[in-house]
């Protein structure tokens, strides 16, 4: 079953990008001019930043006093038990505001105080890039304004809310599909104004260099921490598969550059109707080269998928990269797949998984099934957030 | 790498012969599809003036472009607009007399890969290209590909673009200088920022190469300001704002006479 | 300011209750004859696994590497810059399903799997309670069986989903006041009729011996962890204070128990509409002998507060008996403070507290305020839960 | 400590003398203010040949009973019903021939505190009592303050009641043992469990004290069958299901008069 052709490759993935944010042919800073300073920026911030212990050191003391690193490593049993391999769960559904989104929103707010700047802006698919932001923005003393699809922002209410409880202005935009997609672009629109006091705090390994580089370096704390736990808890220290959803990317890239280095094979699940690197083609957006679904025309195209957060249509250069190297691969699910998986976890192991964390889940109970994991293989899968956001859209179909 | 030694193109030449007149130069904007009969707007824009006529290509996520133009864009791609039947739009014009420059994003591009995109171009009778969201530093492939079809990759330079890198920008960019009026996207405004003249002085202590300033010319005494300190103007959500509250070819023609009065007065 | 007859006494407090479950003159069984020999099993099954290292063993991990502990100690550096004293946040928020319920929910499912129960029951307030139970439940492959008032019901729509979501039966309870106190009576009617194999798992320090006990104890987690983090973390050690809010007072125990052995000065904070320690009477309801608000004929009153976990005329009977030796004192907030001090703490430092939680901050801000702090003191607060299930109340109010 | 050695007190007296006849005892329950002339319905349980009468003393929060003693309870509370007013009304009752048990939660007992509860009972012509809620390791004290008014407190066996616990609540109960039928809250059923039988074997094993069936017993049947193990039945639900019905004294009394024909039958 194991590929060794791919798995023993030794490549050195996931270290700095090359010149220019370059993944492979992927990244790069495809920004309008009046933001590549602002880019250089923090490129620059983020360099020296992440070179000086001090900052890492403040990052590291609220990341475990506020958001509640390290995560756990919680083995499912019961789950394990019917699928017949040795699943294991990091648990970023436990940290503060509820997603691995507030690692990489503490690291930028830190950076952005650092920078001088006293305002975050964010975009936001399920809310949750969007609360961590907020969150970060009140614990540091920012203000902070998050631009939300409409469409979304009728799916997450309650993340809405809690944005504004935090005392965030909540944008909503009307244009396009009015998902993620579009907040984005509003999101960068935005900042074009206000460059001079604005941290743009993107949510995801997605935008112009350093964003990709950056917010996996941010969530890298993710792999990192599941890396030592499970040296300590498996038998074999490395697990045979290593898993993660992937809407942007970064909870899977910061899964994985935990264990690039390793013989640990690599599935960044995607939504069946958000597909960016299964299915999509080389393209250009929001400031970076990467693959994106489009039209013949190379109109890009609207993403459908029942997780907010999943809802792009397209993917971190990275990703695209490391398919293209066969480091890593992309596989899709659909919706009831993940809604079935969500269900399943919550009755086996009593945890309701966000939708977007489901889809990674559903993909291993579909190769278990299928024998595409050999029985009592190890399985590392990041459980990047809670279902609390998703109890509504669930109780709709339920 | 980009041939720094080549000499101005049609575009270049067309504009620096014009503004050594003393004329104000006027590049009004249109997007490509907006309605049946577009290419109209073309002509009038003609002889109402236009010094070029700057033709967009609609793009699903037109993240550099105000409600205006994002409106327009997506009414054009609902219409069925695609790089292809612009282009043959253009095909079956006859010669304007003025420059055409093909404005859009970078993925519209890349979607045929820059060869073939600017060989349509070309074959359209298009002379000049613009990319807003690709910078110099990205623009190096291009560029040459372009030079090599006969077009002029016109680059942006911004009032947030520091020192060594503006003298780059303007040295590299081929037609013309875009001058980003204001940080910000496009879209009317009230009145033309102080950065503008700031941003075109700074431009014009590198490079002799026509300065156009765009984003947020809207009005005859905004274009008349700009033209004290740019060599000309670009117009596009003004323009585009009339044609989508129905305005036709001539009312365009009307209101492109009083920019165009505006310039000839400075 | 610091009452020194009080605080220096040194009384063996929270220790083993007396026999026959006396916390002072309160505690006690006083169950209906059918359910007093189910006390009594829990009782002995009970104190046999509390000696078993085995037993702590299993709990121990599950807690670590399921319900995410040890929660974090967060300084509250902002709010403590405005109020002039230093503010430590117990982090039970972060835990998995939200509050502290956790910890005494997997404790005893653990020991109901050990006498070999194969359903749960519980009564829900605020429906933490509810979903820990169901979580736990789920986790251990037992049956749940929810009951909740049906006016709770209506408040928690969410927690009502995420317990059905998980597996658990919510039998909706319409009698009385409908809520928790008319669903604990309807949990201990329905217990009567299946104790062979069905263990209730009661929700905070009250009922009958052992629960109150048994509850603390399973809870006395938290203060022990936030004793070994102060020390580490505060100048003196100890804090000055150490505040909980009090519904049944299950949190607070669990706080006060970490704490009963120092200088530290206690204090429970209940809802003013549902404050039994601070203004009940003596009797006996749902198995102990406490205090609870009665009218003049001995009728039990309704509790009100905009808080459900805190909608309940009673206290547990140690919190009584603590009350009476002068060793934790009870003050009770408003609602109107309470959720001035939800957004308060979510705009300073980016948590949106638990409207239970948020009574326990109500009466820091106040005491801060009013002088009763003196500058400087160190105060730890037990944030028993996070706000996501009252978010829908407070959209309601803001 | 409990004085064992008491000699039976006037309830258990004339329980003893009427079994001693052979007679199956018919303890009928109601809630005391449930209806404005509710104690004319205690005058129906005499005229019907009851044994003893049950008076149920309305709480909140009834953990014990089903819907309709807990209706009754809400009802009767809603109209105003308290310990004084009720014991007042029971004050004005000429001698019904048969005693009188108060049956009620200890938080009601609490409140008063136990002697002033009992001396309120005994004043009231109350000679026995009943709590639910105080099982008998927690009823010494009340035990013995209520014997000391001249109430006898019964106490509650039940189905999970364990080997010599049991035989010491048959020991330590006043007036009679009160033997639950079936593991569950009061309130009809459709059949008497098995656990009833099995229960008063093993009550009788170490008392000859009555004992009388209560939870469940609803019809007339069921009264008979019940009467075959143990002395005698208390009938609660089902009288109050017919009061909230609507029904009247006589209605009860004819009720009650299937039962005492039932258990005469026997
Ligand atoms: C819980 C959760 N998981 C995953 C994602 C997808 O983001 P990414 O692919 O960047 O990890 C999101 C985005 O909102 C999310 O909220
Ligand atoms: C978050 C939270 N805090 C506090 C309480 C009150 O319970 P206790 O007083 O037992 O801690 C509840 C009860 O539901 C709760 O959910």
């Amino acid at each position: 079953m194991r590929d060794v052709s791919t798995s023993s490759r030794s490549v050195p993935t996931m270290g700095e990008p090359r010149a220019l944010g370059r993944f492979g042919e992927y990244g790069g800073r495809y920004a309008p001019e009046s933001l590549v300073e602002a880019c250089r920026e923090v490129a620059e911030a983020f360099r020296e930043a992440w070179a000086d212990p001090g900052f890492r050191g403040t990052l590291a003391e609220l990341l475990a006093l506020h958001a509640g690193r390290p995560t756990p490593l919680t083995p499912a049993r019961r789950l394990s038990g019917e699928l017949g391999v040795r699943l294991y769960l990091k648990r970023e559904d436990l940290t503060h505001t509820g997603s691995h989104k507030i690692n990489n929103v503490l690291g930028q707010a830190l950076l952005a105080v650092r920078m001088g700047r006293r305002r975050l802006i964010a975009e936001t698919g399920a809310g949750q890039h969007g609360v961590a932001t907020a969150t970060a923005a009140a614990l540091l003393g920012l203000e902070a304004t998050v631009f939300m699809g409409q469409r979304d922002i009728e799916r997450q209410e309650l993340n809405v809310f809690r944005m504004r409880m935090l005392g965030a202005e909540v944008v909503p935009v009307t244009t396009g599909s009015r998902t993620l997609k579009d907040a984005t672009s509003e999101a960068m629109r935005h900042w074009v104004g206000v460059t001079g006091d604005t941290h743009y705090c993107v949510g995801s390994v997605v935008g112009p260099d350093p964003y990709p580089w950056m917010v996996r370096e941010f969530q890298r704390v993710i792999g990192d921490e599941a890396r030592a736990q499970c040296a300590a808890a498996l038998p074999t220290g490395v697990p045979d598969q290593v898993v993660a959803c992937v809407g942007g990317g970064s909870n899977a890239a910061g899964t994985f550059a935990g264990f690039a280095d390793t013989q640990a094979r690599l599935v960044g699940v995607e939504a069946e109707g958000g597909a960016g690197a299964a299915r999509g083609r080389l393209g250009v957006l929001h400031g970076c080269r990467s693959l994106f679904l489009q039209d013949d025309d190379g109109q890009i195209t609207q993403a459908h998928s029942i997780a907010p957060g999943l809802d792009y249509p397209g993917v971190g250069p990275e990703h695209a990269h490391l398919r293209d190297l066969g480091r890593a691969r992309y596989v899709t699910v659909t919706d009831d797949e993940a809604v079935g998986a969500a269900i399943r976890l919550a009755r086996t192991e009593g945890i309701v998984p966000a939708l977007e964390s489901a889809h990674a889940l559903a993909w291993v109970i579909r190769a278990a099934d299928a024998g595409e994991l050999p029985a009592g293989s190890t399985v590392l899968m990041t459980l990047s957030g809670r279902g609390d956001k998703d109890i509504s859209t669930l109780k709709e179909l339920l | 790498m980009t041939n720094l030694t080549l000499t101005p193109g049609p575009v270049e030449r067309h504009l620096r012969a014009r503004r050594d007149t003393g004329r104000g130069l006027l590049m009004p904007y249109v997007t490509g599809g907006i309605t049946p009969g577009w290419t109209d707007y073309l002509r009038a824009f003609a002889a109402a003036g236009a010094d070029a006529i700057e033709v967009g290509l609609p793009f699903s996520d037109p993240t550099l472009d105000g409600v205006t133009i994002q409106q327009a864009s997506d009414t054009a791609l609902a219409r069925g607009a695609s790089t292809r039947r612009i282009l043959a739009d253009l095909s079956g014009l006859p010669d304007l007399g003025v420059p055409l420059v093909v404005s859009t994003y970078y993925n519209l591009v890349l979607h045929d890969g820059g060869e073939a995109f600017c060989a349509a171009l070309r074959r359209a009778g298009v002379t000049g290209l613009i990319v807003p969201d690709l910078p110099m530093h990205e623009a190096d492939e291009l560029t040459d590909v372009a030079a090599a079809a006969g077009i002029e990759l016109v680059l942006l330079a911004s009032p947030a673009t520091p020192e060594p890198r503006l003298a780059e920008i303007s040295r590299r960019s081929r037609g013309f200088v875009y001058a980003v009026s204001l940080m910000g996207t496009t879209g009317e405004r009230a009145a033309l920022g102080a950065s503008a003249a700031e941003l075109t002085t700074r431009i014009r202590r590198g490079t002799d190469r026509p300065v156009l300033l765009g984003f947020g010319i809207s009005t005859p005494d905004q274009a008349r300001e700009a033209g004290r300190h740019a060599d000309g103007v670009v117009v596009g959500a003004a323009v585009m704002r009339r044609v989508l509250d129905g305005a036709g070819p001539d009312d365009l023609r009307a209101f492109l006479a009083t920019l165009r009065q505006a310039l000839d007065q400075e």
